[in-house]
């Protein structure tokens, strides 16, 4: 039987399957489909250091082969999620990534700052939400942007750190590079693809914040490349993620560079798709002969 | 288990109007958890989201659903027939209240906001009225399942060809009743919804949002609601509705 | 009847509906299903100075919603299109756009003045290929060298110039108004964005070229959002492109601000998919008595 | 018109083993234009990208296609029945020579490459031999087919459960023959290529490489080729093929 533990950062997970922030919530509503355990982590969604209300409705439009979103960080506030959400989710036999969010430097170290003294596993640093002006993206695009929060959050940070990073610049490897300078211990890719539609019919853009991220399956071949040419880039571990749908999703994701990777939106498709890539993945290692689940990261041979 | 996923056998389609059809579908894992007004998530192959759809009727086995169609994904699934196969989330959210303690119940429906209130009309044990709004005569749909159903039943059309000519709240407003349940358009929700505060009978809505999860997770459904004291915040209708109490429902839908 | 017709940088095209370059090559191959006449215009196959063999096969790969291509610029060059395919492409009564690629400045220059003496209707300057070192991409990332490229090609251009810019940056508008500053009297947008597959049963890369540019409906809502945000930016006119399969993808597109727009990998999935648009459009245009097509240039009404 | 789309319905779907079915469609638009050897581009509803399959058999006014399930779209195809129409777009490239002037023709078939053979092999008025490559017998496709078409058919398998346990080649080496028509994969055809070159008989090969437009305008399908002078290029497998003389491949397919 394959063995389907990784490591990242030094946080030990059963498999390499992490429910990507913002799609599933604090882990409540799936945990009514399965033990939240058959999962190797889970993302929480986005937290800033207030709670937020949102972007207004509508806040979800379908694309092909994919979806945009513009929630806009709704959250109840670090404090809440500490006092609420993490105690129990915490229970439930899987590791738990705190996704943060900020205005300013000073909310994101503040942020950082309690989770650190906090039963959390891991710190997602989230720079790259599309869909508030106040979601941190503005430290996203720029490798100085990018370094400069990061180096900033480590001081702060105890607990590992990944970084997550926006697909809406021109070189994405770059970016990790410079978060892997300033102190992060991984880097997490691809957020959202920003995209917009149209209602034709009302002349109105179907979300109401005018444009939203765009993820699912239509992005997966930018994920792909993104995570293959950040994994040559730098030395910490990349964690993929974008439009992974199918166990083969996961092994070509796993193929490309990714130590671990984030399934999102397939949750909505299917609740039961994060069962089914696991068990699938599991079946293909043994099907090959793969020992460790870690041998599949970076096995792709270019041309 | 509150909701799940079950694959369901499609027993019956019926075609009940031009674009309005029926399926009946076997569900022996999810029929016994459902209540009224609650919905179902749809999948449909080829689409990242599933669609919600009501619950229309609830057998000791068996869901019913009435869809329109509008777009790719209803188009679809007008297509599957018995035999055919849908994958279905359901039940979802908060239905109509169980028991209503009141006298007397007015179910308002407008288009495809009728179906929804057919499971609350069938519940209900008092004096039952229902008003149900269409286009014209050939878009009415179950009139006659809402008589089945123990109600007295009163149509409007945009068109005079069938009952009142004119709004819902037209007949409405003839009418003495202790509670309402109202599904359809948001300005006939909006319009019922006065037309109860005014007279202060509790009116119970269901409402529409575009959705991801279904769940509750993704926080994509938002509807502005009313807290107590009278701030506004963003509720979910697939986890918090789609059946609110009007009086919650911040119309202007804008969060300060 | 809605005029159709759309005038781009002082170019009449008699609907808004180009061919898009690489996906119709010279535009024999489709006359033999229709009359060419029946397009607005044609953007030929992108070409360079000298001929070019282009990338290794496999080429193609099919993703979500979309396709991979890393054709890598395979033309004749240009002498041999200005003697073997203009004369015959000139006569079929559509809009003739020279597309070219470089890899260095003097090839774009070179290229620009000989088509400048051609009867070539248009050039596009393509500066955004992303299959191939020397396909000009590495003018197209930043401001600074599609300034520098777009006011070079200027100086030898007689031809009305459009600038077809890469989705692989952080600010597509930035570019584009870059480009206008330059010269350009117009911009067209997006090329493809880079992306990768995997065959996980040889661990290959599907593309010999390993990465190649994502086309189709996948990439519709980006392309959305990038005309959107560009027609705020300049004031050249903007013609929209990447995944239109539809009539309706075509009236989204001018909503958000094309002047004209066109159409490619949906020639591949059905070669009479712009009969098809230009007959949508028409009616759409009739149903809703809007008497000139160019009404629905920027009409949507954001939130 | 040399080739063009037709909408076309499905007529008769046979199974001929567990993963190779035989579809035979109506297109009197498409069937007289059509010559052996050439393909279709057939859309799967979904799908971006046609799926390029082989004309096997030409009727006055049907089409014939023998498809193995690959991947998805195969699978998809698996399932039309009669009744349901495909949209195709066809034929395609250029078949196996038309008048072939030499007396002994063998048709060297692996696998699905079988299926492109027959036209070419039943329009064959000299004497004729069918060498076709099996992985086992149960995989063994239209034998009885080439058998009706006048030939002389020799099997091979892998397992040598059935004719000549090895590959195609091991009986093509111990036939006489003045042309050969091969389809199979590429190391397959390079052998056949290599022992027709030896003998110094011609021998065409029709080769197969993804596509996307299927007419010769993306460039999307390049193999690699030699000119007279012995330099290579790219040339494409949709347009200038798929059907090439074997002398022409650049069989280490790389472009200086
Ligand atoms: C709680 C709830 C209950 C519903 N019950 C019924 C019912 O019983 N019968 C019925 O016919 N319809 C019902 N609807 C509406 C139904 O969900 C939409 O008509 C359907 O999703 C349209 O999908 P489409 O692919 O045909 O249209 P498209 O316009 O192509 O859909 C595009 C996207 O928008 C979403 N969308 C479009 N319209 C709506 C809408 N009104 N509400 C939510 N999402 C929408 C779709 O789900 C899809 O994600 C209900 C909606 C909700 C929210
Ligand atoms: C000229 C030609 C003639 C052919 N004739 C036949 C035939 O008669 N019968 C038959 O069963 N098969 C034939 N094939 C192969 C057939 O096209 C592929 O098996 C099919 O495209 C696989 O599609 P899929 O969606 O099932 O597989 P996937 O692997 O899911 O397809 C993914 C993508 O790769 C392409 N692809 C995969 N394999 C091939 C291949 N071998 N050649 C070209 N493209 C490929 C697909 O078209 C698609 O775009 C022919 C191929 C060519 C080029
Ligand atoms: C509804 C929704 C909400 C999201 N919220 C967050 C968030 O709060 N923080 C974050 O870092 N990413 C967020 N994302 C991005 C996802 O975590 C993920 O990066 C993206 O969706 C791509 O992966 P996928 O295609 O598997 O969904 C959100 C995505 C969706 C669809
Ligand atoms: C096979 C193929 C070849 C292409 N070649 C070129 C090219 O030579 N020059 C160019 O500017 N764009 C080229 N493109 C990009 C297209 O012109 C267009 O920008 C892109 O495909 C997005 O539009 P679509 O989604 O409608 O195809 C090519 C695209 C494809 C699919
Ligand atoms: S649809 Fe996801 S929270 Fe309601
Ligand atoms: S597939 Fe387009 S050139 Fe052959």
């Amino acid at each position: 039987m394959a063995d389907m533990r990784v490591n990242i950062a030094g946080v030990p997970f059963a498999n390499p399957l992490i429910g990507a922030s913002g799609t599933v919530g604090f882990g409540r509503e799936y945990a009514q489909f399965y033990p939240l355990s058959v999962l190797g982590g889970i993302s929480c969604k986005g937290i800033t250091l207030e709670e937020r209300p949102g972007n207004p409705p509508p806040r979800i439009a379908e694309t092909p082969s994919g979806i945009l979103n513009s929630v806009g960080l709704q959250n109840p506030g670090v404090e809440h999620f500490l006092r609420e959400d993490l105690p129990w989710l915490k229970q439930q036999g899987t590791v738990v990534i705190a996704n943060i969010a900020g205005r300013t430097p000073e909310d994101y170290c503040d942020m950082a700052e309690r989770l650190s003294d906090s039963i959390v596993d891991m710190i997602e640093l989230n720079i790259s939400c599309p869909n508030v002006k106040a979601g941190g993206v503005q430290f996203g695009v720029t490798c100085e942007g990018v370094e400069n929060i990061t180096a900033q959050v480590r001081k702060h940070c105890k607990k590992p750190l990944m970084v997550k990073l926006s697909p809406n610049v021109a070189d994405i490897s770059e970016n990790a590079a410079a978060a892997e300078a300033a102190g992060a211990d991984a880097v997490s890719l691809i957020n959202t693809l920003t995209g917009m539609r149209i209602d034709i019919r009302t002349r109105r853009p179907v979300l109401h914040n005018n444009t939203g991220g765009l993820s699912g399956p239509a992005v997966f071949p930018v994920a792909v490349r993104m995570v293959w040419q950040t994994a040559h880039r730098v030395k910490i571990p990349v964690v993929g993620l974008g439009g992974i749908s199918c166990w083969q999703d996961a092994v070509e994701m796993m193929l490309a560079g990714a130590s671990a990777f984030q399934v999102g939106t397939a949750f909505f498709t299917d609740p039961y798709a994060p069962v089914k890539i696991l068990k699938g993945l599991e079946e293909y290692l043994n099907n090959h002969s793969i020992a460790n689940v870690t041998e599949l990261t970076g096995g792709v041979r270019p041309w | 288990m509150k909701y799940d996923i079950e694959i369901c056998p499609v027993l019956a389609r019926q075609q009940l109007t031009a674009d309005i059809f029926s399926l009946t579908v076997s569900a022996p894992k999810l029929a016994p958890l459902a209540k009224a007004g609650q919905f179902a998530q749809i999948r449909i192959p080829g689409k990242v989201l599933r669609r919600p759809i009501s619950i229309c009727g609830i057998g000791p086995d068996t869901l019913r659903f009435v869809v329109q169609v509008r777009g790719e994904g209803t188009q679809q699934l007008s297509e599957v027939r018995p035999g055919d196969s849908l994958d279905i989330l359901a039940p979802l959210g908060n239905g109509f209240p169980q028991q209503m303690a009141e006298k007397r119940a007015v179910f308002v429906g407008g288009g495809i906001g009728v179906p929804p209130l057919l499971g609350a009309a069938t519940a209900f044990s008092g004096e039952k009225t229902a008003v149900l709004g269409f286009r014209s005569r050939e878009a009415v749909i179950l009139a006659d399942d809402f008589t089945a159903a123990g109600c007295r039943v009163h149509l409007a059309t945009d068109d005079g060809s069938a009952g009142f000519h004119g709004l819902v709240t037209g007949v409405l407003q003839t009418l003495s009743f202790d509670v309402c349940c109202a599904c359809g358009p948001l300005p006939m929700l909006r319009a019922v919804a006065a037309l109860c505060a005014e007279r202060k009978v509790p009116c119970w809505v269901s409402m529409e949002q575009r959705m991801a999860c279904g769940v509750g997770a993704c926080l994509g459904c938002a509807t502005a609601l009313y807290r107590p004291d009278g701030s506004q915040y963003y509720g979910h209708v697939c986890k918090d509705g789609p059946v609110f109490p009007a009086s919650r429902i911040a119309w202007e839908q804008g969060v300060q």
